[in-house]
């Protein structure tokens, strides 16, 4: 129940004990000492609604719920004045039931069921009471003695070597190495350092992006990556990428080291240019 | 093969230095005996603090040594527990599970006439009860159960240990389908 | 006056629960008897705990129930385990940062085959590794070192007493190139 409730006037504090609807209920049907085979709806649902009056200022959140309550019982009891078909009242008797087709009968069950719960939570409180007048040990701190701080060659460096062979010669092997060594294969710097290659390599007349992309089957990732790095080297200088026209061919251009910081701000503008000539 | 005594005495330190409960199958693997072994040194451990303010208690799938209840009054005055009782609509939705198990979020309201959210939570982060799976119904809901920590909680060794329900089952069952149809029609008007 | 083999009794659970050596002015406190009594009762424990794996120690001034030394050698079977030892997956990443460092995330990532967010979590709290810059490419990730503790830890020196990985790290890239190929080869087949 939230804090803002706690400055409530005193019927108010008295419903708030109650966790809901049912429990209210079952708390009128006991002090009442009805009996929860044959409720006496009008009654209940008069004590329930004068409840509810009581708790105008209640958070809608948990009113809500008794509101519906308040609407269930009412509906039962405008059930119950309306005349009942003739029923066969032999098999009601058996057990200590309640007939199915009586308006209340789903209520009751709810109750039924709820009350039951409701000593089992009892007998959970006291299960909780028992063990709590039994003490354990709590868990010693014993990382001291079995862990860090560590003792000086707590461990021989000899086992990390071998943790390491290990972990290659796993490499060599099983479906988890295929994955290590293909994401080990290809990083941002060495796509880097290939597209920069291959431009390079093309001289003048630049390479086109087309010819940049690995043939299939590539990994996404490397697609990923080459325009990361496409990214990255433009950023530098060390690339400019140009096209001839709309939706032509895109061609990357490599940019020798000497001329690369004087070229940024070109670069730049020539890409302003290239937007430009889209547009139009 | 080990003495019984001595396997007893170190069974016993075992239980004194763990602070949760150690399985049989636990203690045979660290004492490199088998599990057989092990249950008849409990029994001799057992039988051997009969005079003790002490016991071997069997909790939570094993055990742990623990105080006898009569002296809590005086353990209280040195250690001053904290009375971290489990309130009362924890309590009731911890019995819900209990029983219940696994079951969700929605049964437990249905039970309950109230929304149960927020002490589903608190249930769960005091690792009294855990996630088990999903419910393979539209919306695949959480399922709950209890944990081990539960048992401990409750001083309980197993599950099998909960005080049987008092009524026919089968009634109850019944009741509980009703309470979801209803509501079930009360959601789709 | 109470019986002292009750007294014993409340004794013996004040010291199973303490945790910390307990004196006999504090024990006579508690349970609201001299001191007197409360050395009678010690010493009458201390005779019932002959036969036991535990054993009643004066120490620091004090009273402690605590285990027998000739059990300590199984008594780290059970904790050493359970005491944060480094993990499989702990030294591994260790291995890789100590011949790698400073290395990324996704480097030791690469190589093992599996996140390893959370073990490297583990070892920074640890102090076995710590934070070493950040690396100049996007996304600037973390670059991960080894630090003094992960020197003492391993008995080493210094970084140059890691044992030579068969000869340098040039060989271990060889060694990961060779496997990608022969992985590649056996994909392509």
């Amino acid at each position: 129940m939230s804090a803002s409730q706690t400055s409530a006037t005193l019927p108010l504090v008295q419903l708030t004990a109650f966790e809901g609807p049912l429990d209210l209920l079952l708390h009128l049907v006991r002090q009442g000492r009805m009996d929860i085979f044959d409720l006496p709806i009008a009654s209940l649902c008069d004590q329930f609604l004068a409840h509810l009056a009581a708790m105008d200022a209640l958070n809608l959140n948990i009113a809500g719920d008794f509101l519906v309550m308040a609407a269930t019982l009412l509906e039962i009891k405008s059930r119950l004045l309306l005349p009942r078909p003739p029923v066969e009242t032999v098999e009601e008797c058996e057990g200590a039931g309640i007939s199915p087709d009586d308006p209340r009968a789903e209520l009751v069950q709810r109750l039924l069921e709820y009350g039951r719960f409701q000593t089992l939570a009892e007998n959970l409180r006291t299960a909780e009471y028992d063990r709590q007048s039994l003490f354990f040990r709590p868990t010693a701190d014993f990382r001291s003695l079995y862990s860090l701080p560590p003792r000086f060659g707590e461990m021989a460096a000899a086992d990390l070597i071998r943790t390491l062979e290990r972990i290659l010669a796993d490499v060599g092997a099983g479906e988890r190495a295929v994955t290590s060594v293909r994401r080990q294969k290809i990083t941002l710097r060495m796509t880097m350092r290939a597209t920069l290659g291959a431009a390079e390599k093309a001289g003048g007349a630049g390479i086109a992006l087309a010819q940049l992309i690995p043939e299939p089957p590539f990994a996404l990732l490397e697609i990923v990556l080459l325009f990361l790095a496409l990214l990255e080297l433009l950023k530098q200088g060390s690339l400019i990428v140009a096209q001839e026209d709309f939706c032509g061919e895109i061609r990357v251009f490599f940019v020798p080291e000497a001329e690369r910081s004087s070229l940024i701000s070109n670069t730049e503008e020539g890409i302003i240019l290239e937007a430009e000539s889209v547009d139009k | 093969m080990m003495d019984y005594k001595e396997l007893s005495r170190i069974v016993e330190c075992l239980l004194f230095v763990a602070g949760e409960p150690l399985s049989a199958k636990e203690l045979a693997k660290t004492t490199e005996t088998d599990e057989e072994a092990i249950y008849e040194s409990l029994r001799f451990l057992r039988d051997r603090y009969t005079d003790s303010g002490l016991q071997v208690m069997e909790i939570a799938g094993g055990w742990q040594l623990c105080t006898r209840t009569q002296y809590a009054p005086v353990i209280g005055k040195l250690l001053a527990p904290r009375a971290n009782r489990l309130s009362k609509p924890a309590l009731e939705t911890a019995a819900i599970i209990a029983y219940r198990q696994p079951c969700t979020q929605a049964e437990v309201e249905a039970i309950r006439g109230v929304a149960s959210d927020g002490v589903l939570k608190t249930l769960t982060e005091r690792e009294l009860i855990r996630e088990a799976g999903r419910k393979q119904t539209p919306g695949r809901p959480i399922l709950y159960a209890t944990t081990e920590s539960f048992l401990h909680y409750f001083g309980l060794s197993c599950l099998e240990d909960l005080p049987p329900l008092d009524d026919d089952a089968e009634d109850m069952e019944a009741a509980t389908k009703m309470a979801q149809t209803a509501l079930a029609a009360a959601g789709a008007a």
